[in-house]
């Protein structure tokens, strides 16, 4: 294995490009280091993209914020701006993992890692997010929701990687939130997942909703039936019950020691309509 | 697999190593270093055991290359003590009972001190949570809870005292 | 000998909270555990482990991997002998696969390397040639006719014709017509459970150091709750001599019972011996799960009878368990602890084990018990709930006391269970109003005690601090307890005592660090030590006063003279026995010794009796003025001694006798004590609590 | 004379018998003496047994007396975690 160290990203383009065989992006590390470790994968090179200008940053950019690829949880969390602007992206990012993992992974790596239970994509689909590529070609923009394909496989190709992701900008009374269940407290990846995302008009009715579901699909479920529940409601009882059936219906999980599919199936339901809540209540939702 | 020569600075002195490109730094620390207070409990960062700073963040150190460590700023239990004078939080552990077969413990001293640093006054609540990826088998956790606020308590006073 | 019959007696240490001597050094990191040790010359050894659950071994090449730059030795089980008795074969076959591989993860194959990446590579290098077999991991899958044998020809003795091969043994306990008692109950409840074979979960995984020199001679570095076992089990896997194979005991990152056999060490020392270097084995977190020890499997039933008013009328259980691919008693613990809590008048419990494949079952706290218990706990809990009861009333009025005798067989001493139950039922917390969502519950529990053997050793120091040395690796904090006990019997600070855990090579045989054994057998063991150095010390300072040892007593860390027999001019005589008084040719010598002068003795109230000749000229006390040396052991047995024990390890020993703060020593032999004072018939006679135990310290309980 | 209470599958290979007498004063004379009386329990005693002498537990305790009217239970060879 070769280690590689870029110092802009237009040469870890070339090194990614360029090198055959295994060929992988050392953000954080937290999952590449456990797939190197358990034998699942054998690079030929790692390329270190955290030298690259600017890849640990984040900066305000059109009412937003971009987020740089090599950005830490514990360095979002320690963000107010993003975390008042996105609470629920920065709550699902900062599930991932102990205090030490947050102090290594990035949201980058939880989306490229794509696995159907990553904390931190759910959110992002359901904000609207934005990853920027590097690539032979260029940079190119791309919705967060269309880089995972599947199970551990994404849609960027040969050379590229994520240099960061842009959180949009929201209007006033906006918010969203994210949660997960798990067996136990901490320590554990999702059995399922919502995130949900609301716009409010000044009357608190709901102008625009995403709703996301994690680890009840291969990859994140945008759920449309539930936001179309939402729109036009103030979270009501009969809303937030459309909505729940509506995330139920969407699911098509899979069945293993960690949740059966009518538990998943159930659970999503619930975890949608309690995100529901909270996002309604963040972005000044009275009821 | 060619080596690779790393500088770095480790608990505030200069340290330079050659180590394999797909080499943790971990295993750098230990094998390399001879510093084998971090330990490895599982190597795939579930148990905390490996704990360290890097950068002035917690990270376990069997998730980072050794290659990762050049220019970087490393802090290990071994520079927990000033001198022969152990820190509130190692005195703290040995007058609570925090530990007993001791291989988690230089991780969750590492880590309640990265938390200590930020939050002098954490609840108890907030500590558990910061302390979630340090696992414990022997002690149960609470007498580990109950040190680290009695050393908080102590740097709080010495602090008000300064 | 019954800790409950152990005289009422007022502790000034023990009981008390004192820093554990390990405090420092783990807190600080540098404290020295499995993987912690390395050696100059050391190779990086690896394990190739079978990917399959049970598959036939055709052929191993391992040419390639023998052939790769770097490698220095790659061993099979080719490279081991053939131990004659099971025991010692199936710890060795789980080291090493030897024809079948009989668990995923079973290891096959090893190598040592100048690197773990050349290690890496060369077992990817070695081929092996399996033919899978169809496997069974459920104990009663394994158990149903015309399962896949996991190993043929391993049952007992004790178990039927006609069962499936996998069935190894089975065990039999309990009293009474179980029937009868059925017969008589209100309600009888009969459950069945399951249960996994969880895994100890330590967090430190196995790690060790082997270095075998060209003459034979080996070293063992390891983190294992028994060295002296290990030593056992690997000289005899290595075909070696103890003598030659020195282990010593790392720290010790957990064991809770699977660190109390080997997987690794047997390896390692092969592969350091055909390599000719040392070699270090540390696991992977992976390879602890999937080849080392985890508890039992089981399928369990338990019925149980009750009458309204709560009398358990009977008891029975079935008991199927598995360790795994290698025959196991565990089950027997399970079948004696199950109902052990309970005074029953019929009781009884069926056990067997059957081979699966899955890994050896290591001991795991209580190995058996808990799955038993749970199990009986879980029938009871459920009869009080039909019946109305109380849970913890109807455990009072069936707990088993002193004087019940046990499902087992024994009748039990005071075992404290009523105490204990009394105790929670007025605890404020059993009381205590519940929160939506919360619960209470209760289970009573089992386990034995049994000693084993222990050896310490307790040296005094020329200060007249003590060094404890003892034989067991500390899981919980062994050397403070040891510590406690032995300042407690000296009459010294805790403080001045250090306790440290020796090699094989430095004390007599010791059984391994289990069945919560430690503090009580080697904490016997290091009071009779104690005792021995006092008896020695207070015999001495009978010479040096030159009155009869029984006119000396040790009272706070000091040998005073006391008793109808102490001479009345005790008070003004020196250490050489010499009354003291102001011609300088009667003082004693200058030098060396001048500033311990004034602890030499102390006044004593009422002296009586008849002085020694001044001129007594005892040569061995003519070494006292000019010595500073000193060290007294005296190795002595914990609460049973067997064949494998360290009863007639009465070496060559320095008398010393301490004082308060400070200690003179003296050089020469001192007058041991009769060795057959040291066999097993006095095992019960030193307890503690048995005054007549005490000859040497005639006076001391006089208080 | 020893009375020696075995546990239930023991009781097979003597005769049935829940209780057999030897004649002993330690617990090495007393095996030897079981293992001689009732061949059937050899193999179990040659495994390892551990002996409860008045409640006590002792495991290889062969030197250990047995004191005249002692309870005396042969249990499997103990082992613990």
């Amino acid at each position: 294995m070769r280690y590689a160290r870029p110092a802009t990203a237009a040469e870890a383009v070339t090194l990614l490009g360029q090198q055959a065989g295994i060929v992988r992006v050392l953000g954080g590390g937290t999952d590449l280091l456990v797939q190197m470790r358990s034998g699942m994968i054998e690079p030929d090179l790692v390329v270190d993209i955290k030298h690259i200008p600017g890849i640990n940053e984040i900066r305000a950019e059109a009412g937003g914020f971009r987020v740089g690829a090599a950005v830490s949880g514990a360095a979002l969390g320690d963000h107010a701006g993003v975390c008042a602007l996105w609470p629920g992206v920065a709550e699902g990012f900062q599930l991932i993992g102990s205090t030490q993992v947050q102090g290594r992974a990035t949201m980058a790596g939880n989306l490229c890692n794509a696995s159907p239970a990553g904390d931190a994509v759910p959110a992002l689909v359901a904000a609207e997010a934005v990853a920027r590529i590097e690539g032979p070609e260029g940079a190119r923009d791309c919705p967060v929701a269309a880089i995972p394909a599947g199970p551990g496989r994404t849609t960027l190709k040969k050379g590229e990687f994520i240099s960061s992701i842009l959180l949009p900008a929201r209007p006033e009374r906006a918010s969203d939130a994210y949660l997960r269940f798990i067996p136990r407290t901490e320590m554990d990846i999702a059995v399922a997942s919502c995130a949900v995302s609301l716009v409010l008009d000044s009357a608190g009715t709901i102008t625009v909703a995403r709703v996301a579901l994690g680890a009840v699909a291969p990859t994140v479920v945008l759920v449309e039936a539930g936001a179309s529940a939402l729109v036009g409601s103030k979270a009501g009882v009969p809303a937030l019950a459309a909505l729940a059936a509506a995330a139920s219906a969407a699911c098509a999980p899979i069945d293993d020691k960690r949740g059966t599919i009518e538990f998943r199936t159930e659970v999503a339901g619930v975890l949608a309509r309690r995100a529901a809540e909270t996002a309604y209540a963040r972005a000044g939702g009275r009821k | 697999m060619k080596s690779l020569q790393v500088s770095t600075t480790i608990n505030g002195d200069a340290a330079e190593f050659l180590c394999a490109p797909d080499e943790t730094l971990l295993d750098v620390l230990r094998n390399r270093l001879g510093l084998t207070g971090a330990k490895e409990g599982c190597g795939t960062g579930d148990c905390g055991a490996c704990s360290v700073m890097l950068n002035g963040r917690l990270v376990c150190s069997c998730l980072v290359l050794g290659a990762e460590a050049e220019g970087a700023e490393i802090a290990t239990i071994e520079g927990l003590a000033e001198g022969d004078v152990l820190h509130p939080l190692q005195q703290a552990f040995i007058d609570h009972a925090a530990l007993q077969c001791g291989v988690c413990t230089p991780g969750i001293l590492v880590a309640a001190k990265a938390l200590l640093d930020r939050d002098p006054d954490p609840s108890d609540e907030a500590l558990r949570y910061w302390l979630a990826g340090n696992l414990c088998r022997c002690t149960g956790y609470d007498k580990i809870i109950a040190a680290v606020q009695a050393a908080a308590a102590e740097m709080r006073g010495a602090r008000d005292v300064a | 000998m019954s800790l409950d019959e152990y005289s009422r007696r007022e502790f000034k240490q023990v009981g008390t909270r004192p820093r554990r001597p390990d405090g420092v050094d783990k807190v600080t990191g540098r404290a020295m555990y499995g993987a912690d040790a390395s050696a100059p010359g050391m190779l990086v050894g690896r394990i190739l482990r079978s990917p399959h659950a049970h598959a036939r071994i055709k052929a191993i090449d391992t040419a390639a991997a023998e052939a790769l730059a770097g490698v220095k030795a790659v061993i099979t089980a080719a490279d081991f002998g053939l131990p004659d008795d099971d025991f010692t074969r199936d710890v060795q076959d789980n080291c090493m696969a030897r024809g079948k591989a009989l668990y995923d993860g079973h290891a096959v194959a090893a190598v040592a390397a100048v690197d773990a990446a050349t290690a890496k590579a060369a077992l990817k290098l070695i081929r092996v040639d399996y033919e899978t077999l169809p496997h069974v991991t459920d104990v009663d899958a394994a158990m149903a006719p015309g399962a896949p044998v996991v190993q043929e020809g391993r049952a007992l003795e004790n178990v039927p014709a006609g069962m499936s091969a996998n069935v190894t043994s089975h065990c039999e306990f309990g009293h009474g017509d179980p029937a009868a008692g059925f017969a008589r109950a209100d309600r009888v409840i009969e459950r069945h459970f399951t249960t996994a074979a969880t895994h100890q979960g330590y967090i430190e995984p196995h790690a060790c150091l082997a270095s075998v020199s060209a003459d034979g001679k080996a070293d063992l570095w390891c983190c294992t709750q028994g060295h002296f076992f290990v030593r056992t089990l690997c000289s005899a896997i290595l075909g070696m001599e103890a003598s030659q194979l020195r282990v010593t005991a790392s720290e010790i990152g957990g064991g809770f019972g699977g660190k109390t056999t080997v997987f690794i060490e047997p390896v390692a020392l092969a592969l350091s011996r055909k390599a000719g270097r040392p070699v270090k084995i540390v696991m992977s977190r992976d390879e602890v799960f999937r080849a080392t020890g985890p508890t039992v499997s089981t399928s369990i039933e338990v019925k149980i009878g009750m009458t309204k008013d709560g009398r358990i009328t009977a008891g029975e259980a079935h008991l199927r368990y598995s360790g795994g691919a290698f025959p196991c008693a565990t089950v027997e613990m399970g079948g004696q602890a199950a109902f052990a809590a309970y005074d029953l008048d019929h009781v009884r419990t069926y056990g067997w084990n059957a081979l699966t494949n899955r890994p050896k079952e290591a001991a795991y706290r209580a190995p058996g018990a808990p799955q038993a218990i749970y199990a009986v706990e879980n029938v009871i809990d459920e009869l009080c709930l039909d019946l109305g009861l109380d849970p913890l009333e109807v455990r009072l009025k069936n707990a088993a006391t002193k004087g019940t005798k046990s499902s087992y067989g024994p009748t039990f001493p005071a075992i404290g269970l009523v105490a204990t139950l009394e105790a929670a039922k007025a605890h404020p917390h059993y009381t205590a109003p519940l929160a939506e969502g919360q619960g209470r519950g209760l289970s009573c529990g089992f386990w034995f005690n049994f000693g084993g053997n222990s050896c310490v050793s307790l040296n005094v120091n020329t200060d007249g601090t003590v060094g404890v040395t003892e034989g067991n690796p500390d899981i919980g904090g062994s050397r403070a307890s040891i510590s406690l006990m032995a300042a407690e019997e000296l009459g010294i600070p805790y403080e001045r005592i250090r306790t440290i855990v020796a090699d094989t090579a430095s004390l007599g045989y010791n059984d391994v660090t289990d069945g919560s054994r430690v503090t009580f057998a080697v904490g016997l063991a290091t009071i009779k030590a104690a005792r021995a150095a006092i008896r020695l010390m207070c015999e001495r300072a009978a010479k040096i006063w030159g009155i009869e040892a029984d006119a000396v007593e040790w009272k706070d860390g000091a040998a005073v003279p006391a008793g109808p027999n102490a001479p009345a001019d005790v008070a003004r005589r020196d250490r050489r026995g010499l009354v003291r008084d102001r011609r300088p040719d009667r003082r004693p010598p200058r030098g060396q010794c001048r500033r311990r002068r004034r602890q030499l003795w102390r006044p004593s109230g009422r002296c009586r009796g008849r002085p020694r000749d001044r001129g007594d000229q005892d040569p061995a006390l003519h070494d006292l003025s000019g010595c500073r040396q000193g060290g007294a052991s005296r190795l002595c047995r914990g609460p049973d001694a067997g064949r494998r024990g360290a009863g007639h390890r009465l070496g060559a020993e320095r008398g010393i006798y301490l004082w308060r703060r400070r200690a003179v020593a003296e050089r020469g032999l001192s007058r041991l004590p009769h060795p057959g004072r040291l066999g097993p018939a006095e095992d019960r006679h030193g307890d503690p609590g048995n005054p007549q135990s005490r000859p040497s310290l005639r006076g001391a309980r006089r208080r | 004379m020893v009375r020696v209470r075995l546990w239930g599958s023991l009781r097979r290979a003597a005769d049935g018998l829940e209780e057999v007498e030897v004649r002993a004063g330690s617990v090495k004379e007393m095996l030897d003496a079981l293992a001689e009386a009732h061949p059937g329990l050899a193999p179990q005693i040659a495994r390892g047994v551990s002996v409860s002498i008045d409640g006590v537990i002792y495991r290889e305790a062969w030197f250990t007396p047995i004191p005249p009217g002692a309870e005396v239970v042969l249990m499997p060879y103990m082992t613990g975690g």
